[in-house]
């Protein structure tokens, strides 16, 4: 009987709506914010189980909304990719909301839950929608929200990288938008599987892939305009930091990888190695930036910034291994990133510094942070029993059937490269050094939650054939079929 | 006639494009991004004009939803704007890197 | 596996046992005791062997009457031994010292009697290097430093004698699968590596007998050791070398001219040197020393008419044989009287001439030590100090920093999306 | 799920449940801690007892995990995987109860026994992989699981040596990455199979294994000490002592010398290795390894350094043995593999007692040092005698069947390497045999800690005594049903059956 009720429910309009509620509640009764904010989460969490379910059982969903269909209407579409990175968020998102709530005081809590809520249900609502202009509006919403999230911190620095992560953020959503527009102009829709049908490789659609390519990946920080993101994940406070690398910057991967598989014409190996390309350099300049950090947390930012050249690097191989391989990636990154950045706002709540040059005797005070950001690192290096193992390997399979060797090699390096920033960091742990400054107790919860983060992040490399399989619901990445019908 | 109205609108959005980038003073930053707001919706508008004689009205709901959402971004802005120049004491967005 | 089998393990295994310092301080006259089973085994008159295919690739143990015979003169010898040991070791008041002096005593009789009664080539080199490093600990505990220098040498040579044995049994291994001595024998007779086996094992027992190119450490030790050791010195190494090259070697069956000759030859020159050197008494040595060198000139000599007749070897089987009994009985009665009747013996002053291969080994080490052998890690330092002003971190700091400056600056964003401006008009503009 | 395919996963729970359970005991916790470890080794003995007489009689343990699409996780119970699982988890037990006694009262046991715990399931782990990826799983486990064993003291020095760690054994870790992804895009499986599963493809590939290979054996060697990258085990030296004696002398070291066994008898096929003609320059290398290892020892006063240089040079025997590519040799390199363990960890034992109890570390401070520690100085000269490969001992049978199998392999030069190397060996242990038991004590003794009526504390006398006890069995009883050459016999036999 049970299972009978679960299957109709319409999830996917709970899964949007109830964050939406939970942050109205929060900025409406501030004193239960903490309280409201967390039973929030866990409903979210459940929902997205019955969501899982249903999918399992009938496989990709589609829901119009309103009963309006395609040219007017707007449509959610679940199928194995957006369910996963659903998934993610939730998990990640339960981990930073326990944090959340033993680490910030009382003034700040007020703020903080209100805006997480809703840059959740953002989320939500992005991986769920189905049209483009609903994209668009999703990933504003999204840009906004986390901006003030940065800007809670109050000081001089991070109000400024907050401005400066607004700018880019409006930038780049009014290119989509322009690109939107071209689009629109040309197939007369927004919806994806409709745009999907009618397009073919006319001037002005060219000109909307660069566009709407550019706006994504100003939004993703790749490379060359990674500029605004280590100051606004650094000077952020930590849950904030890491819903930030784990979550967000992870949206626009996934609208851009959408739009690459489902929306743009022909088969695009210029735009493709140009994009490895930019991938690569990424993982190395990341890389060699985080090694000359002297801060923690500008050292994690940086890594997130070589991180998401590893997913770029899926672009010029092209195969559904590679994608699942990126995919992968980026689950594990995810969480990794998350519990570093806790494990980072533990020491500096610890200590009340976070320069690596004096993190003095922190692993025989904090083991349990230290072990967290060790496991995460492992992950983060992608050494054998972790998730980011599995998405290396995955990625190094699809290069080297591809013949493709060079971009083996740009892993490889990569995963030296974090190796290298991730052990100076461990290596300091272990310092014998008497350093004197007062200590403030850190809370239980905020260790432990980075602590299973970690281990999350290293059982999720054991779990593998799940999630894969789970890729496959409704067949994302084969996009040739979809796309020889029109090509 | 639509085809230059549409021209107008990405003229627009270069010209604040190109604003943006180069005044270092936030004023004139978020000037700059509403320009190239503005531009985009006049895009959006113009190529509403299909041939047939009635306008097409789905553009038309676009460019309501973008104005909503720049002014609220514009809001935010400001709000960011006034907050850095209490707390710092100068609205230009600080541009080499601090050490 | 009958009593007497189980005998035959005790006369070397018992001595071993005791040679742990716990056990033999609690036995009272420990030495006497560790010789009994020997002197039993002698008391059953049948020949008696055992295999043991469990025990070190089936090495075997046996006693015929050509080994009883040994053993007999093997247990005259030790319970002199052990009589001097006390003498010995009630006048040094030192107990430490006494314990680890008896050990070794306890260590080389067990491989004496071991290597009596080894059948197998395996066991008898097992034995044979039991009685090396047991001897040389005997030498070298009690003896003045000219003493320890010989003990030095000594050591050198037994190594390199282990080393040459050991490739012989090696050689004699992939000939033939039993160890046991007359089947490697007669698998030598016609094998491919026979001559390289023979070098091997005369120039081995050679080194450990002391023949006359190696005699060095025989003079030392009889210089200035005292009564207990010089006896054995004679008595054991010396005549368990003659010994394993009788067992060793397949006399009697093959003709092997070109190197009977040599071997005469050899043995004709040591006799001439040690009479020369009495005459001329320019090292006024121990005449025990003499005595051995004589009576291992003269073996070799035998060993050399032996290769080149090989008919002769039933003829001198007998006579080498009861020459090595004779050898070590005698030695050990004319080391005991001369010690009683001159005591100047002792205070001799030790030998100046510092030895060639004792320097030649310092030198080496103390080369090697100045130079640390540490070319290569020189190498590596300097090519670090290279690499690290490579990598002067203000160097790279500064132009990173500008790196990353440069990028702040948007310009480089400024040419990409101005890029992106003119395609889009050139679009509108075509379409 | 038969008892037979779980049965590689006890043997690997019985040491990883203590290790986590004991990370998170408090550091009073003594008692609880001691019988954790004790009784998670005692268990592990007694499986590994049971799994010995069940593959004897036929029994096929093997557990398969799902891991990625077309790749398991596969525990495979072996009869070359039983020769390391024996030597690891015999000599953990011995190593637990030295350690026990030699961090009696230092700070961060709990850490240090957690991370011990997961050094010994990364080895079983090792032992029992039954195809590269499980292999390379647990070869990563390993280096993670040995760096805080390393950097443990926190003094400067330990952590540079825990650095120089890292650099060598990540880079190898990455190599040997490259090698297992190439040969699965090439060969589509990675299971090991008894005479290799690459014989379809070798005429196809025969470039792309040969350049694999290369990538295999030096991602390996870097454990294995191979030359050029055996920097990082001299300078670990500077970890406790249980650390170093468990470690660098059998757990690390062999884990690399048994996956170049893994490679060339389970991955390529001796056949296939000879035809491709890598072994013949594998074998030099280690000739090259075994010579300057023993030439560098030579020269080293610090006496931890100059094990570790022996150590260097030892290991290279089990790779030479292998790379000559002969049954008779490959008995002797396996052989080796559980001798070299057995002789090597009695003399770290003895070091570690040396410097724990008369604060010695140099050997110009061990004169007399026979008079004073008697016991630890008999377990040290029974551990160097059989080092040089004097004739009762485990040394000489493996030297002896290497020397044989060079011979019948009609590889004469190595012969001489041998030769030369026993050499070296006596001339860098004996002049400290002589120091310790003919020199007279010089003065008083560094700091010197008095343990009552016994030369040093029980549990630190007892290890080293029972190895050298057992590398004398070893050598004297080496030809009983159950001893590691027979089970080396039966391991060559299943590998060069025609």
């Amino acid at each position: 009987m049970l299972t009978m009720q679960v299957q109709n429910v319409p999830w996917l309009v709970i899964v949007i709506t109830l964050p939406l509620v939970g942050s109205l509640l929060c900025f409406l009764l501030p004193q239960q914010a903490k309280k409201l904010g967390l039973m929030t989460a866990f409903t979210i969490a459940a929902s997205l189980i019955g969501l899982l379910f249903q999918v399992l059982d009938q496989g990709a969903q589609r829901y119009t909304v309103g009963g309006w269909d395609a040219p007017l209407g707007i449509n959610l579409y679940v199928d194995g990719l957006s369910l996963l990175l659903l998934l993610m968020t939730a998990l990640v998102g339960l981990g930073i909301s326990v944090y959340a709530t033993a680490y910030f005081n009382r003034d700040k809590t007020v703020y903080y839950w209100p805006l997480w809520l809703l840059l959740w249900s953002a989320l939500n609502a992005l991986f769920l929608s189905a049209d483009l202009f609903n994209l668009y509006v999703c990933l504003e919403l999204l840009g906004l929200s986390a901006v003030a999230l940065v800007a809670i911190a109050g000081g001089a620095d991070a109000l400024g990288a907050a401005i400066r992560y607004l700018l880019v953020s409006l930038l780049g959503s009014l290119f989509y938008l322009l690109g939107v527009a071209l689009i629109y102009h040309s197939v007369a829709s927004v919806d994806i599987i409709i745009v999907a049908e009618r397009i073919d490789a006319t001037p002005p659609i060219l000109a909307a892939m660069g566009l709407m390519s550019a706006g994504l990946l100003f939004k993703t920080a790749l490379f060359p305009m990674h500029f605004w993101l280590p100051p606004a994940h650094a000077n952020a406070p930590a849950p904030v930091s890491a819903l930030l690398s784990a979550l967000v910057v992870k949206a626009s991967f996934y609208i851009l990888l959408r739009l690459w598989l489902d929306v743009f014409p022909l088969p695009q190996e210029v735009l493709g190695q140009f994009l490895g390309l930019l991938g690569a350099a990424a993982v190395i300049w990341g890389g060699v930036q985080a090694l000359r950090q002297t801060r923690l947390k500008m050292l994690i930012a940086y890594s997130t910034v070589a991180q998401i050249g590893y997913l770029f690097i899926a672009f010029p191989l092209a195969t559904s291994i590679a994608w699942k391989g990126a995919l992968y990636l980026l689950l594990s990154h995810a969480l990794a990133k998350s519990a570093m950045f806790m494990a980072a706002g533990n020491i500096l709540h610890f200590g009340g510094h976070d320069t690596i040059l004096k993190l003095d005797r922190v692993a025989q005070r904090l083991p349990l942070t230290v072990a967290a950001f060790s496991l995460a690192g492992v992950s983060i290096m992608g050494l054998p029993p972790s998730g980011g193992f599995i998405g290396k390997w995955l990625l190094l399979n699809a290069a080297l059937q591809a013949g493709e060797w060079w971009w083996a090699l740009v892993l490889i390096g990569g995963g030296l490269l974090s190796a290298g920033y991730i052990f100076k960091v461990v290596g300091f742990a272990f310092t014998q050094t008497e350093a004197s400054h007062e200590v403030h107790h850190v809370p239980a919860a905020m260790q432990w939650t980075a602590f299973m983060m970690a281990l999350a992040a290293i059982l999720v490399g054991l779990i593998a054939p799940w999630p894969l399989a789970l890729m496959d619901i409704g067949l994302p990445f084969e996009m040739v079929v979809n796309k020889g019908s029109n090509g | 006639m639509a085809f230059f109205y549409a021209l107008t609108g990405v003229a627009l959005f270069t010209l604040g494009l190109y604003a943006l980038i180069i005044y270092a003073h936030l004023m004139r930053k978020i000037l700059a991004i509403n320009i190239m707001g503005s531009g985009v919706f006049l895009v959006l508008v113009a190529l509403a004009a299909r041939t047939q004689t009635v306008p097409d009205p789905v553009p038309h709901a676009m460019v309501i939803t973008g104005i909503v959402v720049a002014v609220s971004a514009t809001a935010l802005a400001l709000a960011l704007m006034l907050r850095l120049l209490e707390v710092s004491g100068c609205e230009e967005l600080a541009e080499e890197p601090k050490e | 596996m009958s009593l007497s089998e189980l005998l035959l393990f005790f006369v070397p295994g018992f001595p071993l046992l005791l040679a742990i310092p716990l056990l033999h301080r609690l036995l009272p006259r420990a030495e006497y005791l560790a010789i009994l089973p020997a002197a039993m085994l002698l008391s059953l008159p049948e020949n008696i062997f055992v295999e043991t295919p469990w025990l070190l690739f089936g090495a075997g143990l046996g006693s015929n009457t050509e080994t009883r015979l040994l053993l007999m003169m093997s247990v005259v010898l030790w319970i002199f031994a052990a009589f001097m040991q006390n003498v010995h070791a009630s006048r040094n008041s030192n107990s430490e010292a006494n314990n680890y002096h008896s050990t070794y005593f306890f260590l080389t009789l067990s491989g004496h009697l071991g290597a009596i009664l080894a059948n197998g080539l395996v066991g008898f080199f097992a034995f044979s290097t039991l009685i090396g490093y047991g001897f040389y600990g005997l030498l070298v505990e009690t003896g003045n430093d000219t003493v320890k220098k010989a003990g030095r040498i000594y050591i050198c040579f037994i190594i390199v004698a282990d080393l040459l044995l050991f490739e012989a049994a090696l050689l004699a291994a992939t000939v033939t699968d039993d160890m046991g001595f007359d089947a490697v024998r007669a698998a030598m007779i016609d094998s491919s590596v026979t001559g390289l086996y023979m070098t091997m094992v005369l120039i081995g027992f050679a080194l450990k007998a002391g023949f006359w190119p190696m005699h060095h450490w025989l003079f030392l030790t009889f210089r200035s050791v005292r009564p207990a050791t010089a006896m054995l010195l004679a008595g054991v190494p010396v005549a368990m070398a003659l010994l394993g090259t009788l067992r060793w070697l397949p006399l009697g069956e093959i003709s092997v001219p070109g190197l009977g000759l040599l071997i005469q030859g050899i043995g004709g020159v040591a006799i001439m040197y040690t009479v020369l050197a009495v005459l001329i008494r320019r090292q006024h040595n121990h005449p025990a020393a003499y005595v051995t060198l004589t009576a291992t000139g003269l073996f070799v000599i035998a060993l050399g008419a032996v290769f080149i007749e090989p008919v002769l070897w039933d003829l001198y089987a007998s006579p080498m044989f009861y020459a090595i009994v004779l050898l070590s009985v005698g030695l050990a009665l004319l080391t005991i009287i001369i010690r009683w009747t001159d005591t100047t013996a002792s205070n001799q002053k030790p030998l100046d001439t510092v030895l060639l291969y004792g320097c030649w080994s310092e030198k080496l080490i103390s080369w090697g030590r100045r130079m640390g052998f540490e070319l290569l890690p020189r190498l590596r330092n300097v090519f670090l100090v290279y690499v690290q002003s490579l990598w002067r971190v203000s160097f790279w700091q500064k132009n990173l920093q500008i790196g990353e400056y440069y990028l702040q600056r948007w310009s480089l964003a400024v040419t990409i999306l101005l890029l992106i401006g003119v395609t889009i008009v050139t679009s509108l503009i075509i379409e | 799920m038969s008892l037979d395919s779980v049965f590689p996963l006890f043997i690997l729970a019985t040491s990883l449940v203590p290790g986590l359970i004991i990370f998170f005991l408090p550091e009073s916790a003594v008692r609880t801690r001691i019988s954790l470890n004790m009784g998670g080794a005692l268990i592990k003995v007694f499986l590994v007892g049971i799994v010995i007489w069940g593959v004897f009689n036929g029994h096929h343990y093997e557990t398969r995990l799902p891991f990625l699409p077309g790749l398991d996780l596969v525990l495979r119970i072996g009869a070359l995987s039983i020769l390391f699982v024996t030597l690891s988890t015999g000599l953990w037990l011995v190593t637990t109860v030295y350690a026990i006694g030699y961090l009696e009262d230092s700070p961060h046991r709990s850490r240090f026994f957690g991370f011990f715990s997961l050094c010994v399931t990364a080895t079983i782990g090792i032992a029992l992989a039954g195809n590269l990826i499980t292999f390379l799983l647990f070869y990563e486990l390993l280096t993670l699981a040995t760096y805080p064993l390393i950097v443990h003291r926190g003094t400067e020095e330990a952590r540079h040596a825990g650095r120089t760690y890292l650099v060598y054994t990540i880079m190898g870790g990455a190599l040997l990455l490259i090698g297992t992804v190439w040969l699965y895009g090439i060969t589509g499986s990675l299971e090991f199979v008894h005479r290799g599963f690459v014989s379809a493809i070798v005429d196809t590939h025969r470039s792309s294994l040969i350049i694999i290979f290369v990538l295999l054996i030096a991602g390996l060697g870097v454990k294995a000490a191979l030359l050029p990258f055996h920097g990082w085990l001299p300078q670990a030296m500077v970890a406790p002592a249980p650390v170093s004696a468990l470690l660098h002398a059998v757990a690390v070291v062999k884990a690399g010398a048994f996956g170049i066994v893994r490679v060339v008898h389970d991955v390529y096929g001796v056949e296939v290795a000879v035809s491709l003609g890598v072994t013949l320059p594998l074998a030099v290398l280690a000739a090259v390894t075994i010579i300057y290892g023993s030439v560098r020892a030579l020269f080293q006063d610090d006496l931890k350094r100059r094990l570790a240089f022996s150590t260097v040079s030892q290991v290279s025997y089990i790779t030479l043995g292998i790379a000559v590519a002969g049954p008779i040799a490959t008995i002797g390199g396996l052989v080796h593999l559980v001798h070299q363990g057995v002789m090597k960890i009695t003399l770290f034992f003895c070091a570690g007692n040396l410097a724990e109890t008369l604060g010695i570390h140099k050997i110009s401070e061990m004169n007399g040092v026979g008079r004073r520690m008697p016991w630890t100085m008999a377990a040290f000269t029974i551990g160097a005698f059989g080092m040089i490969g004097a004739p009762p001992l485990a040394g000489f049978v493996s030297k002896w069947y290497l020397g044989l199998g060079a011979l019948d392999a009609g590889q004469d030069w190595v012969i001489f390497v041998l030769a030369g190397s026993s050499l070296l060996n006596a001339a860098y242990f004996l002049p400290v045999l002589h120091a310790a038991w003919f020199k007279e004590p010089v003065g008083q003794w560094p700091h010197e800690h008095i343990f009552g009526r016994m030369e040093t504390a029980w549990a630190l006398l007892l290890p080293p005594v029972f190895t050298a006890f057992l590398s004398v069995a070893l050598g004297l009883f080496a030809s009983v049903p159950f001893s590691p050459l027979e089970w080396a016999r039966f391991v060559t036999s299943l590998e060069f059956a025609p």
